[in-house]
């Protein structure tokens, strides 16, 4: 079991034939995500080579529109490598075309563009993850996006986090600790996302597999925090948490709209404090997850 | 990317927004000028990208041309939060009836552009946000629909009850709105926005950071990039597509994704170290990109050990390996390099290291443990 | 009983203080209308001079923005006086403010404002009626709008229009044959309104006090005849319609858009041929409802 | 408000869509110029505000500037569906690969600007959409989020295969949108959008319809009207807020609103007459407005007898009344009148009438059936 990919998803690459889309593609498919479907406008009706977990060729048929993929293939999640000019058109598109799980991996996407693109998300139920995150691997099962699969094992442990690096350190020490994952979200880091903490932490709670979930945050925002209350109110598995950044420097900011509007400063400290008041248990260092977790797991 | 206090009034003007003029020079002689040319008392204030700037003693009110030279001396050069003040904007000093505060935010929890409005503007806005948070008042803008009318004629009248004033603001607040979404923003704001004793609504200084994603599309926008006014550090790092803040401890640390670059520091930290500075190489690096991240961390005589933190996904091991070789032999290090490298082609990487002579771990915490030590451990 | 108003119906009126807005709201407290608010920007504090049907003072407090009118009189429905150009936007107010019924009677408003203004509201879960309509009138309980109360009187035919004087013109002869109704609705002309034939036929076939229905079409579009085939599939009750516009000129229309969108020349003949298809009772002179409705009523 | 065909194109224009050049001419001689000024073969259009243009021959492909000469002169002065042609357009006959059809209108069901597009563009394109209804692709644009690119990119590839003709469609169809919306319209149209030999895709004819609501907010557009391409009578009713048609039968009609003015020249034809215009006078009538009427109705000779149908509501029936008593005075009628009023203040209307010795009924049909009889009975 796992939360929103598994081995019956049916993933469209957009971007395919990109220098990212087209490698992480191959890494995919030799993991043995069911890709069933590339986009890119003008390449319709080629072929995308790649390689199956079996050694055998697994060709992926490209299309030049996401809704002609979708209608040919029956794809119902999509992962997004186009560059961010043409994030925000990408995501819409796939969102317009019914895919039910959008997951864009491309960094540098300009705020406003999500602005839009959340609503827009939003009115057709669709779950997008991302953008500027790595996207999401069921061990076992499927990889969508980037994380490596080979740091990853199956397990019971559902690991949440805004960081992308960050995550595969988390992951990379509880598999050498021989403690596996259900599924392994990276949320991103931008400001305007698609699913956040909780709407993870909901699902994790939700799926029969999961015993105990990590959760990796960092400073900036009340994200953390608000993940925190809904830990105290609504979830009866056990959660660990880590905040990053309780070296780094408040920075020179200008104005005082960002102060008035967090009415806090969104501390390590303050979010630490907001875990341990919510019966989190908090890692100091990426390397405690191993011990927090295994005594939860008892 | 922030905007000088003029740049941002020069774009406020464009959009139809009352500003009072002003003049934005570099020397103390320009700013007699100037001060003479307006007549009466002028501000003059340090355009420098640092909140702040008023307390710093960056903000002067001048009675004559004289004093605003006198005034631009002492701010001209000063230093502000670590920035120096390169250029000063003299301006005619208004005559204030009331002081109002209209500042526009990407937020994070309502994904919208939200608006902060208070009758009780100034430089302790932030102190009457948390003391009497019902002196602010909030407005997510949908901005499938734009400000609309009604809303920003119901934000005017919670800062005015005269209708004419309610108008005249819900019309600032519009267009600042607009100058928001025009500009690629990530924050406007207008504090103070003041009414004249004529009865005219001024915005009366200007802040304005704009979303680095947007500068790609928005080149009239980059143009307004004014590198003499940033830290060449990072001016330096942000040409090379690194991200980089320079710190003040002795561990000088090169790491691929800001949350583990976070992580790594706190690490430093935590097995008694100081991290010297904080240093992001991305996702996609290649090898000049760690040349460039050892040339930026050598240049602190502070740093007494380096540490790589590296774990490949996207990022190739062996870039960064081959990057690390370069860069050490054509300039060799005068202080400890500790590497840890994992992931991605981790063996190709452990065997250009070897071949060159460096040593590398696996592991985090123990590459962390070294890096301290042979910084001369906690401090 | 009546469909959308009734007695405890609570109505602010955007445009008080304008020309229109203050002769018919007088109009309206003189029938028995609860207006319990009015908005005029800047005249916020003051009152609006009224009479109620029993002859004593009845005065409307005035507001600078609904928002505040509604938070102090808890107003339910609006209805909205204001020029053109400002109509979009007052409608969206009243919207966002909460009011359940918006009546914009203001004609002219820009169709391309209303394909703002519709999914604005449509997401807000509320009934807009128009613009460019004549409101409507639940006789003997509340009037919203500008249809003239004497022509009505309480009893069970529900009428349903998109033209104005001309559902004066059928209301008068039902009511001078003794006929009276539930609710009177004009729907408006105006090619984007918020309310059409059908959510108003639905609302007469759930009301328990309305036996028959009559309804006036005109040429032009498909309403018609979408609202014949929902007649057809889902009413039980008698529905007697009429079509204005026989002897119209066909008009030189530019452009081949309109044909090839509407795939129908939406002409009298093809909108009463649908009437008769679907068993809709069809009168010929606006006077034929009256011995139709009667025939139904038995 | 209709827009002429070299208007549109010049608004096109404006937007970035390519469209050939024109020039617009009133006379023959100025049109043997423009064609030798383009050198080879041309078209010359006439401009009027009507469908049908080239099937009523007001479309010719000229070889030489001789001939175009000619074409102009039996072109300009002709009548099309009524209305006079007093301007041409000259235009370089172009080179066509493909036809297709684009356009955009305001849509009644979807409440949204819908797209219709087709590869079987050109003057049979509503043929096309009846008898293969899947060579037309629909799309309704959202207008909160514009029409995006990859909307425009689907609507591209399904009149070509080709991605740089799909894309350049594309950003045609994204321009036509901006036109479309910035120009109020409820219709806009490019039939035929071709593909040159050269692979450029150009707008060779160009149609915009705009919302008369909006001519208020734009001047510029307003501004556009032609009134010596409209019907006289027709504009004249405008100028006087009158909606006025001419019909060809002889009971004059004054009603207010449009559905009773319909109904009630449905009910003179029921009674055998037949109704010799659309007349509405609108909501809040004055006295003027009826003088107006009034004028216009007897400037047409076939009118035989005249019938006033009024349900006061908004309009006052006295204001009606005392409309019809002005203009009586100063224009004695030389037809039968046949009053009919009821609603607001129809008692002070029955006595302004009676005073001045006209009767009136407040009954419908029978005013409808003597207004029949007074102009001959049916034919």
């Amino acid at each position: 079991m796992s939360v929103f990919i598994n081995r019956d998803t049916r993933l469209l690459v957009q971007g395919i034939t990109g220098r990212d889309g087209s490698f992480h593609t191959k890494q995919m498919v030799e993991y043995g995500t069911r890709v069933v479907a590339g986009v890119t406008p003008g390449k319709g009706g080629q072929q995308f080579d790649a390689v199956g977990p079996d050694g055998k060729a697994a060709g992926v048929p490209i299309f030049n529109t996401v809704s002609s993929a979708v209608q040919a293939t029956g794809a119902n999640a999509s992962v997004i490598y186009v560059p961010p000019a043409f994030a925000a058109d990408a995501i819409m598109e796939a969102a317009a075309a019914g895919v039910a799980l959008i997951v864009c991996i491309t960094e540098g996407v300009p705020v406003l563009d999500m602005t839009r693109v959340y609503p827009f998300v939003k009115e057709r139920g669709v779950r997008l993850l991302g953008p500027n995150c790595p996207g999401l691997i069921s061990p076992g099962e499927s990889k969508v996006g980037i994380i490596p699969g080979r740091i990853c094992t199956p397990g019971p442990v559902g690991v949440v986090s805004r960081s992308g690096t960050l995550t595969y350190e988390v992951v990379y020490q509880l598999t050498r600790a021989g403690i596996g994952q259900t599924t392994c979200v990276g949320i991103g880091g931008d400001p305007i996302n698609g699913t956040n903490f909780i709407d993870c932490l909901e699902a994790f709670e939700r799926d029969p597999a999961t015993k105990a979930v990590a959760m990796m945050g960092e400073i900036g925002g009340t994200d953390e925090q608000d993940a925190a209350r809904y830990v105290r109110d609504h979830m009866k598995k056990p959660v660990v948490g880590f905040i990053a950044g309780q070296t780094a420097p408040p920075g020179r900011r200008m104005g005082h709209a960002g102060a008035i509007i967090s009415g806090s400063a969104g501390t390590a400290a303050e979010k630490i404090e907001a875990f341990e008041q919510c019966g989190i248990g908090v890692a100091r260092r990426p390397i405690d997850f191993v011990e927090l977790i295994k005594a939860r797991l008892k | 990317m922030n905007l000088h206090e003029y740049q941002a009034k020069d774009i406020l003007r464009a959009h139809g927004v009352t500003t009072p003029p002003g003049e934005v020079v570099t020397e103390p002689a320009a700013a007699y000028e100037a001060a003479r040319r307006f007549g009466g008392p002028v501000m003059v204030k340090a355009q420098v990208h640092a909140g702040g700037r008023g307390k710093a003693g960056g903000v002067k009110f001048c009675k004559t041309a004289d004093e605003a030279r006198e005034k631009a001396t002492a701010i001209l050069g000063m230093q502000i939060k670590g920035l120096t003040v390169k250029k000063v904007l003299v301006a005619p000093a208004a005559d204030i009836a009331s002081e109002a505060y209209v500042g526009i935010i990407v937020d994070r929890a309502r994904k919208a552009p939200v608006f902060m409005v208070s009758a009780a503007g100034g430089i302790d806005i932030e102190e009457v946000a948390a003391k009497t948070p019902d002196k602010i008042r909030y407005h997510a803008v949908d901005v499938r629909y734009g400000l609309r009318t009604f809303e920003a004629m119901e934000l005017g009248f919670f800062l005015y009850s005269d209708v004419k004033l309610a108008r005249a603001a819900a019309k600032v607040m519009q267009q600042l709105y607009a100058a928001f979404m025009a500009t690629g923003c990530s924050l406007a704001e207008i504090n103070p926005l003041v009414v004249t004793p004529g009865g005219e609504v001024v915005a009366l200084d200007g802040k304005m950071v704009v979303d680095d994603n947007e500068l790609d599309r928005l080149p009239a926008i980059e143009a307004l990039r004014d590198t003499d006014s940033e830290n060449p550090a990072e001016v330096d790092a942000r040409n090379h597509n690194l991200t980089f803040i320079k710190l003040d401890g002795n561990v000088g640390c090169v790491v691929n994704g800001a949350g583990l670059a976070m992580a790594t520091m706190d690490l430093v930290k935590y097995y008694g170290g100081e991290p010297a500075n904080f240093l992001d190489i991305g996702g996609s690096s290649n090898p000049e990109k760690v040349v460039n991240a050892l040339r930026l961390i050598t240049a602190d005589p502070n740093v007494k050990a380096i540490l790589f933190n590296i774990f490949g996904g996207i990022t190739r091991t062996d870039d960064v390996a081959n990057g690390i070789v370069t860069a050490i032999k054509a300039n060799p290090l005068k202080v400890p390099l500790v590497i840890r490298l994992t992931g991605t082609n981790e063996e190709i990487a452990m065997k250009i290291l070897a071949d060159s002579g460096l040593a590398a771990s696996s592991d985090m915490d123990t590459a962390v443990q070294q890096a301290v030590k042979f910084a001369g451990g906690s401090r």
